[in-house]
C-alpha cells in the first residue's frame, strides 16, 4: 500500500519544473501575456521534447502511456510556473476523448498528431460542462450550430466540441463554418475563447454516444485545473513566506511576527490538505471509476475556495508591493481565479456533488 | 434618537438643490480630465457658495462659515444625488489645508492655502518608501541643509497622482542621529523642481494607481518646511489625522450592493435566475446586513462628530470593516458571473464592463493600502483596546 | 440631528447596571442555574422597584413610557450580565400586543399589573415565529389547541398565545387546559418551555385579526433578543481583553502578543458596528415602522453571526480556563447561544429578509 | 500508488476478523465501565493474539512483531468496523509505554511496561499546570530530594482520568537554578501515595472531562525518575512526539458528517427538508469537501510512516484542521435544527441525545486544549514553513 508519489513521477515534476524554469522565466511569461503571443513556440516546444503532449497518450499510439495523475502532477508544476502553454485540453481532454470514443481511425489519425505536439487541439465544452451559458451547441448530422464559450487551449488546429447532447466532435479550426474569436480574460498565461458554429464540419466520436464519455472527460479537465492551482497556490505561498523573511520592517522581518507567521501557516494548512485530496481524485480516475465524478467536483471546488483564500492572503503578506506588477505575482493570482470558474465554479460543482450523492 | 437634520439644515439643503439647478451644467463631467481651468472655474464659484472650504477662514481664501459636518455631510449629499462633481477635494484640500491652518506660520498660510483651494496647486503626499512602509518613521529620503536650500535625495513610493500634481508635501530625514521619529522634517517643494523623476507603477488591475518618484539632488528653499526641523513626525501625523477623519463614503458600498442585486435578479445559471438559488442568496443576505451596520456605524460617527462624543473605536475599524466588505461583495459577483466573471476589459460578453473583477482586485489593494489589516488589527488592540504594545526586542 | 444615546437612555443603562452587579453578581446567577429555581425573586422584584417592566407600558396604564429602543438598551445591560430574569416577553412583546390590540377593558386589567411586574406573561409565538415547528396552535372560538415551543419567559402567571392566523390571545397559566413543561437548553439564566394546549380558554386580543400586530410583536422581541446577545458578546469581549491582560505565559502577559492581539481586534471590528445597528433596528420600530421588519431580521441576523463567533473567540482567548465551568464564561456563551435561535435563526431570518424585498 | 494492501496484510485481516468472530463476545462493551477484571482479561487475550502491544518486544509483556503501522492501522480499522472494543488504549500504552522503552533503565522498564500493557496499571498525565499551559516548560511543581525519596508539591491541571488512573506520569521542577528546560526532571508515582488530592474540573458542556490535582509532600522513592534529574523535558517530548504521532481517527469526522447528512435529510423547515433549502446543504458539501481532504491527508501520511517518507508540514496541520472542521459540523447542525438545536441533555424533542451541541462546545475545548491553535500556528510557521521565531524580548 502507497499513497503517495513514486520516485519517477517526483523525477517527472523536477523534469519539467528545471525545463520552466529555464525556458520559461517570469519575464518570459510576461513577454507573452504583454505582447499578446498566441503560441509560446520556445516553451511548447522544449515541452514536446519532453513528451508532455504525449503523457497521457498510449504508447501504441506514439505516446508515453502514462496516468492522469501523472498528467495532473505535470499541470502542477505548469501552474506552480505560471506556464504559457496549452495542456488541459490537448494533452488530456482531447487525448482522452479520442481514446476512449474515437474510431480506430480516428486514433489513428489524431493521437499520435497529439503525442508528437504537432497538432492541439482545444476543448469546446461550454454546452456540457457550463451551467451558465446560453445558444447551445447543436448538432444537425455532421453539422453543428451554436457557440461555445470559455474554450479551453484555444489556439488550436481542431477542437474538440460537445453538444447538448453531449456528443463529441472533432471540428477543424479552419472549416468555414467555424468562427472564432478570443476572450479577453484577466489570466493572460492562458488563451481561451469562443467559438460560433454555423453548419460547421464535424467528425463525431462514436463512442461518444454514451454520454458516460463526456462527462469523464469533464472530470479529468476539472482534476487537472484543480491541479493547476495546487501548482500556483503552493507558489503564491512559498513565495509569501520567503517574502516574509527578506522584507525588514520595524528593525525585524516581518515574517518574525505572530500576524504574517500565522497568516502563513493558515495558508499552509489549508492548502497541504489539497496535495493529498489531488492525488486521491487524480487516482480515483486512474483506478476507481465510482469514485471519480464526486472526488473530481470536491477536489476542484475545494481547491478553488483554499486558492482564492491563498492567492489574496499571500497578496497580503506581500503588502503593497504584492498588489503591484512589480513581483508579477498577481500572474498567479489571476491564474488561480481563472480555474476557479473554468469548467464550472465551485458553486455548481457542490451542487452537482449534491445530486451525484441523491442529497436533492 | 433623532434623525431629522432641522430646519436650518432644510433651508441649506434647498439652497444647494437651487444652486445645483442653476449651475450644475458648469461642472466638470469628469474630475480627471485635463481641463484645469474649467475645474477651477467651478472650484471658485463653489467657494463663493461655501460649497468648498466652507469653514476655512476668508483671509486664507475660504468662506469663512463656521465647522459644521453636517452641513459638509449634507452638502456632499446633495451633490451626489444629482451626480454632479462636487467641487476638487484631492490630498491637498482634505488633509493637508487643515494641517497648515494648524501649524504653519502666516506666511506659509497665505503663500499655500488660497492656491490649494482653487485647485491652482494640485498637490500629492510623499511618505512611503520602499523600505518604510508600515514601518514609516524609519524612512530615509536625506535633505540636508546647503546654504539657505535643503538638498533632497532619495525615493517615494505609492504616490498617487505624482504624475499630474504640481507640489509634493514631503516627509523626509533632515537629523540622521536623532531617534527616528525625531529625525524627520516636512518639506514642501514644486514637483517642476529639477531633479525630480515619476515612474508610474502599474498594479494588478492593469491601471497605474500610483507612482514612484525619485529625487537627485533636489534643491528646495529653506523656508519651505513646515513645523521646525525635526518636528516633521508631528506635522506628518496631522495630515493623516485628518485623512483618517475621512471615513469614506458607505454610500458607495451601497450602490455596489445594489448592482449587485440588479445583477443577481439579471443573470442566470441552469435557467434559473442566480438569485434563486439560495446558497448565492445567502451570502448576498450575509452581505447585506454587514453593509447596514456600517452605514449606521457612519450615521453614529458623524452624530458623534456633530455632538463631540466620543466613538474612536467606532472610527478605528471602519478602514478595517469596509475594505473587507467590498473585496468580498466584488467576489460574490464574480462568482454569480461565473465563467463570465473572469472575463475582462473588453469583449461583448462583459458585464458590467469589467467592474466587478477590477474592483474585486482593487479593494484588495485598498485592503492593504494606508495601514495594511495587519497594522490597522494593532491600532484597534492597542488604542481602542487598551491592549500592550509590542514588547522591545532585543537588538 | 441625533444619532446616539441620550443622558438619560444611558443613565437608565447604568442604573441597571449597578443594581445587577450589586444584586445578580455571577455567584447569584449561578445558584439560579444550578438550583434550576424558576424565579429569582430578589432580582425580579429589585427590577420592579426600578421600574423595568413598566419601561415599555404607557404612562396611562402605569407605566413609564418608554421607546423600544430604551427597552432594547435595557435587554442590552441584561445580556451583559446574563441576568437571570424575565423580560423579552413579559416586559415587552405582551404590553406591546395588548397596548396595540387590546380592548379597553383588556389594557385596563392587563397593563397596569405587567408594568408593576405583579404579573408575568409569557410569550408563545412559535406557530408564527418559528418555520419549523409542527401541530400549530388553532383556535376554535374562544378555545385553542395544539402546541407552542420555546415560550418566552415562560414561568408565568398567563401567556400570550399566537394561532396560525396570527391572531393573538392571553391565556392563563392554570387554566385546565393548559399543560406546561419547561424545556433543558444549553442556557439556564431564562427559563422557555412548551405549552400544550387542550380547549384551552383565551381571550381573544380583538385588534389582532391584523396580522400585522403579531408581526410588529415578533418584531420587537427579535431587536431585543438581538441587544440581549450585543450585550452578553460585549461582555465576552471586555473579559477577554482584561484577562489577556492578566494572564502571563513565556514572561508578558498574553495580551500583548500578536495573535491575541489581532483576535480581540477582529471581535471589536465585527461588533462594534452592531451597536449602531441595533440603535437603528430598534429606533426604526419607534420611529419609522416601514423599516421596521427588515432591520429586525438583518439586526438580529448579524448580530447572531457575530455574537457566535465573539462567543467562541473569547473563549478560545481564556485558553483551557474559559472551557471550564470556573469563570463562568459558559453562561455568556450559552446565552448568545440560545439568543441566536430563539423567534427565528440566522438563516431563516435572512430568508425572510429576502422575501420582504421581493427578491424571491 | 498504490491503494492495496496486499496479500500479507489480507491474511491479517482474515485473522482478525476470525478472532472477532471467536472472542468478539468477551469484549467489554463499555472501556469505561469499572470491570477492571473483565478489561484486563480481554486486554491479555488481545496481546496473546498481537491486536494489542503487536510491535512491543515479548520480554516486556508485548508480543514481539516488527513495527508496521498499516498492520496496527489494519486492526484498529476491523475492530472499529465490528464496533468491538479494539482492547485499552490511555495514555500509558499509547504514549509512555514507547517513552520507556527508549529512554527508561532495564529495572524501569521490566517494572512498568507490562502491567501497563495489561491495563493492571493505568496512567495519567502530569504536566500542565495553572500558571504553564502554552508555556509548559515554566511549570513549577517542585520536587526536592529528601534521603532517598523525591518530596512533591505543587499542583497540575487538566489532568484527564486522575480519579480513576493507578499513576501518574509527571514533569516536576528539581532544579529551581538551572535555566528553564533544563531544571524538569520525569518522575512515576502512584496516585495513593498520600498526599494527593484530586479535584474534579467541571466543563461548559456540564461533565467533568478534567481534573486538578494537588501535591502535598507527596514521598516518590528516587529510583522513580526516568532519565536523568534535569533531562525530565527530554523524556516528556519524546512521550509527546508519540501523542502528536497519533494522528486521531478521521473515520469518526465521516461518521459525524454521515450523521449531519441523515439529520438534514429528515429535519423540516418550513414544510420542506433543511437539505433542499440550497445555503444549508451547500455549507454542508463544503464541510463534505474539508473532511474528504483530511481523510486523504491521513491516507498520505500512514503511507509516508509505511514508507518513511517525510509528510511532516502534512502532519503538523491536522490537530488545526481537524478540530476546527469537527466544531463547525456540529455548529452546522445545530443551526440545521434551528430552535430545536438548543435543547440539552434530555427532553421529549431533543435530537440525537443533545449530541450536536454537546459536541460543538466539546471541540471548542478540543480547539484550545493539547495546544491552543495559535501555539498551532507557531509550530506550524516555525517547524513547518521555517520561519523566525518570535525574537526574544527584553527582559
Amino acid at each position: 500500500m502507497e499513497f503517495g508519489l513514486s520516485a519517477e513521477q517526483t523525477m517527472l515534476q523536477d523534469s519539467v519544473a528545471k525545463f520552466l524554469d529555464r525556458t520559461s522565466p517570469l519575464e518570459r511569461v510576461r513577454r507573452f501575456c504583454e505582447q499578446r503571443e498566441q503560441r509560446a513556440q520556445d516553451v511548447w516546444s522544449g515541452l514536446c521534447d519532453l513528451g508532455i503532449p504525449g503523457l497521457f497518450v498510449a504508447e501504441e499510439h506514439g505516446g508515453i502511456g502514462c496516468s492522469l495523475l501523472d498528467a495532473a502532477l505535470v499541470a502542477e508544476t505548469l501552474g506552480s510556473r505560471v506556464a504559457p502553454v496549452p495542456f488541459v485540453a490537448t494533452a488530456v481532454m482531447a487525448p482522452l476523448a479520442i481514446a476512449t470514443a474515437g474510431s480506430p481511425a480516428q486514433q489513428a489519425k489524431w493521437l499520435p498528431a497529439l503525442a508528437e505536439g504537432k497538432v492541439v487541439v482545444g476543448a469546446a465544452l461550454s454546452t456540457a460542462a457550463s451551467n451558465r451559458l446560453t445558444d447551445p451547441v447543436q448538432a444537425d448530422g455532421a453539422k453543428l450550430r451554436g457557440r461555445a464559450l470559455f474554450v479551453l487551449d484555444f489556439e488550436a488546429d481542431a477542437y474538440l466540441v460537445a453538444d447538448s447532447q453531449q456528443r463529441l466532435y472533432l471540428v477543424d479550426a479552419n472549416d468555414s463554418g467555424v468562427h472564432r474569436e478570443s476572450l479577453a480574460t484577466i489570466d493572460r498565461t492562458r488563451i481561451v475563447g469562443e467559438l460560433v458554429f454555423e453548419d460547421a464540419a464535424a467528425e463525431l466520436l462514436p463512442g461518444s454516444n454514451d454520454p458516460d464519455v463526456c462527462a469523464r472527460v469533464i472530470d479529468a479537465g476539472r482534476i487537472v485545473l484543480a491541479a493547476d492551482t495546487l501548482g500556483a497556490a503552493s507558489t503564491m505561498l512559498s513565495r509569501a513566506v520567503a517574502y516574509s523573511k527578506e522584507r525588514v520592517q520595524f528593525g525585524r522581518p516581518i515574517g518574525s511576527f505572530q500576524a504574517v507567521k500565522h497568516l502563513c501557516a493558515e495558508m499552509a494548512a489549508e492548502l497541504e490538505p489539497c496535495r493529498a485530496m489531488m492525488w486521491y481524485a487524480a487516482h480515483a480516475f486512474d483506478a476507481m471509476p465510482d469514485e471519480t465524478r464526486l472526488n473530481a467536483c470536491h477536489a476542484k471546488a475545494h481547491l478553488s475556495e483554499v486558492g482564492t483564500r491563498v492567492a489574496r492572503t499571500s497578496t497580503e503578506v506581500h503588502g503593497g508591493i504584492g498588489f503591484t506588477d512589480e513581483l508579477g505575482l498577481h500572474l498567479w493570482f489571476k491564474r488561480i481565479g481563472a480555474n476557479r470558474q473554468l469548467l464550472g465554479g465551485p458553486d455548481q460543482l457542490r451542487d452537482e456533488a449534491a445530486r451525484l450523492q441523491q442529497w436533492v | 434618537m433623532d434623525l431629522a437634520y432641522g430646519t436650518q439644515y432644510e433651508t441649506l439643503r434647498r439652497e444647494v438643490r437651487q444652486f445645483i439647478a442653476d449651475h450644475g451644467h458648469l461642472a466638470p463631467k469628469n474630475l480627471l480630465e485635463i481641463d484645469r481651468a474649467k475645474t477651477r472655474a467651478w472650484q471658485e464659484l463653489l467657494i463663493q457658495h461655501g460649497y468648498v472650504a466652507r469653514a476655512v477662514p476668508k483671509q486664507y481664501g475660504g468662506y469663512g462659515a463656521p465647522l459644521d459636518p453636517l452641513e459638509a455631510h449634507l452638502i456632499a449629499d446633495e451633490f451626489a444625488r444629482a451626480q454632479i462633481a462636487p467641487g476638487f477635494g484631492g490630498q491637498g484640500i482634505a488633509y493637508l489645508v487643515p494641517a497648515l491652518l494648524e501649524l504653519a506660520t502666516e506666511e506659509q498660510k497665505k503663500r499655500f492655502v488660497p492656491p490649494t483651494l482653487t485647485t491652482e496647486i494640485i498637490w500629492c503626499e510623499g511618505y512611503s518608501e520602499p523600505n518604510a512602509g508600515s514601518d514609516l518613521a524609519s524612512l530615509s529620503t536625506s535633505a540636508r541643509l546647503e546654504g539657505d536650500h535643503w538638498v533632497v535625495n532619495g525615493q517615494k513610493i505609492w504616490t498617487s497622482t505624482a504624475e499630474s500634481a504640481d507640489w509634493m508635501f514631503c516627509l523626509v530625514r533632515t537629523e540622521p542621529d536623532a531617534p527616528k521619529h525625531q529625525g524627520l522634517s516636512f518639506l514642501l517643494f514644486s514637483m517642476r523642481t529639477p531633479g525630480i523623476r515619476v515612474r508610474p507603477l502599474k498594479t494588478m488591475t492593469g491601471d497605474a494607481h500610483f507612482n514612484e518618484v525619485f529625487f537627485t539632488d533636489v534643491r528646495v528653499p529653506q523656508v519651505q518646511i513646515v513645523g521646525e526641523r525635526g518636528q516633521g513626525w508631528l506635522v506628518a501625523n496631522n495630515v493623516l489625522l485628518h485623512e483618517r477623519d475621512d471615513l469614506g463614503d458607505p454610500d458607495a458600498t451601497l450602490q455596489r450592493l445594489n448592482a449587485l442585486v440588479d445583477l443577481m435578479k439579471k443573470e442566470t445559471a441552469a435557467g434559473g435566475r442566480i438569485m434563486d438559488n439560495a446558497a448565492y442568496r445567502d451570502r448576498l443576505l450575509r452581505l447585506q446586513g454587514r453593509v447596514m451596520a456600517l452605514r449606521y456605524n457612519h450615521l453614529r460617527l458623524l452624530s458623534a462628530k456633530l455632538n463631540n462624543k466620543d466613538a474612536s473605536l467606532a472610527a478605528m475599524i471602519v478602514k478595517l470593516q469596509g475594505t473587507e466588505l467590498r473585496h468580498e461583495l466584488e467576489g460574490l459577483a464574480v462568482d454569480a458571473l461565473g465563467e463570465l466573471g473572469i472575463l475582462y476589459q473588453e469583449g461583448r460578453h462583459l458585464r458590467d464592463g469589467g467592474s466587478w473583477q477590477t474592483m474585486y482586485m482593487f479593494y484588495l489593494g485598498l485592503i492593504i493600502g494606508g495601514g495594511t489589516s495587519q497594522i490597522q488589527k494593532n491600532i484597534i488592540s492597542e488604542r481602542g483596546l487598551g491592549m500592550p504594545r509590542e514588547p522591545k526586542v532585543k537588538a
